[in-house]
């Protein structure tokens, strides 16, 4: 499994923490956002606007690649400070 | 303490206020050889965008905020000479005036000292896990990005 | 206070230590327009030059280094945007790990603050009339200027 | 007159921490300079290492005017903060 957190105006604007999805199939992160859309269409949305993305709690591009175990996360562009 | 290599840095995401002098005085506490200390301390200011601004509620992502702002203080040390570095930053309910965040470090030399704690904050607000959700006119609204941010870290890499 | 423009600014050349936090608190104060502080503290160190000092011994000129202070604070303001300024700086008898000076800015972008603080200490180290002789093996001696700190200021003025 | 002062290394070097000078024939720091050194011919060494020069608490060089009445000080590069 591959575990997904949603952070911020993110976690509000779908209504979830986060959820786990079966790593088959599942090799990067833009495949990880797909699989995603493909079980809650209503999600395509916020999946288009500007999003960060971690795995294992390191900021990564949407090519980074993603195996059975991971942690993905993703998240609006950072304000603290 | 701060008396080994390794404990030489101290990262903090807390509910609690700070108190600015402590932390300066654990900085300093047998560091004779760091003449020089830079801090940086920013509060919740009333306005933002012209807009009024009674409180915020600050965010953040457990466990990836004290990774990335690890590697930003590593990232510091590889390029400048540098001492001690803390890093508190506060997460929860805030109100205008509150302490959000501090950033210390020493160096013998006060231009390592003051680029390191420049650039510490400048990564700081794009790449650390922390997200701002203004309270203003009894609205709650998350705050967008700035650009100006993200092109201060940029400066860094060139 | 610092209720006034004219009184946004804060001078002070004095044999008795200071305490940061206080400092800070003075410069925060009513002032919640301002986000971010930036400050500078500079003690005595322990090692100059790979001699091991014990204490330092800081003349002045009175009256033309408050002058000279007030007139380097006048040209920060007329290069950022920035709110307060204190600067303070200690004569007389120290010890080492004793505080020497401080400086701190307040403004609504920590960019400006960080800017002005180091323009302000880099100035200072090469027109406020302070001279430090060192205390050390039993000898005084007065210090030579650093080239490196004339350079910091010519680098201001390109 | 013009009030003359000296600071730090100098004041100990010249044994003085200041002088009266008349001002007849003086119109800059240059002339102030010369006139300390035919009073006190042993203070020339001292004027020849690098020095800092004040009018009325403003650093000058030497090139720079001086009148009846004016403070001149001089003094070694400045090492505080």
């Amino acid at each position: 499994m591959i575990k997904i957190l949603f952070f911020a105006a993110l976690r509000e604007q779908l209504g979830s923490e986060g959820t786990l999805l079966p790593s088959e199939n599942i090799s990067s992160v833009e495949q990880v956002i797909d699989a995603l859309i493909v079980k809650n269409p209503h999600w395509q949305v916020a999946f288009k606007s500007s999003l960060l993305c971690a795995v294992n709690q390191e900021m990564v591009n949407k090519s980074h690649s993603v195996n059975t175990g991971d942690e993905v996360a993703f998240f609006p562009p950072v304000t603290g400070g | 303490m701060y008396n080994q290599e390794k404990l030489m840095v101290k990262i903090s995401i807390q509910e609690a206020d700070f108190n600015l002098s402590e932390e300066v005085n654990l900085l300093e506490k047998l560091n004779n050889e760091d003449g020089a200390v830079v801090t940086f301390s920013g509060r919740v200011r009333n306005v933002n965008l012209d807009k009024s601004v009674s409180g915020l509620f600050l965010e953040h992502y457990p466990g990836m905020t004290e990774k990335s702002l690890e590697k930003i203080i590593e990232q510091a040390k590889q390029q400048w000479t540098i001492g001690r570095v803390t890093i508190i930053h506060r997460i929860g309910q805030l109100l205008v005036g509150d302490q959000i965040v501090f950033v210390g470090v020493t160096s013998k030399h006060r231009k390592e000292a003051f680029a390191a704690c420049e650039f510490i904050m400048d990564y700081l607000k794009v790449e650390a896990p922390f997200w701002k959700k203004e309270l203003s006119d009894g609205e709650e609204s998350w705050l967008d990005a700035k650009q100006s941010d993200k092109d201060k870290a940029k400066n860094w890499q060139s």
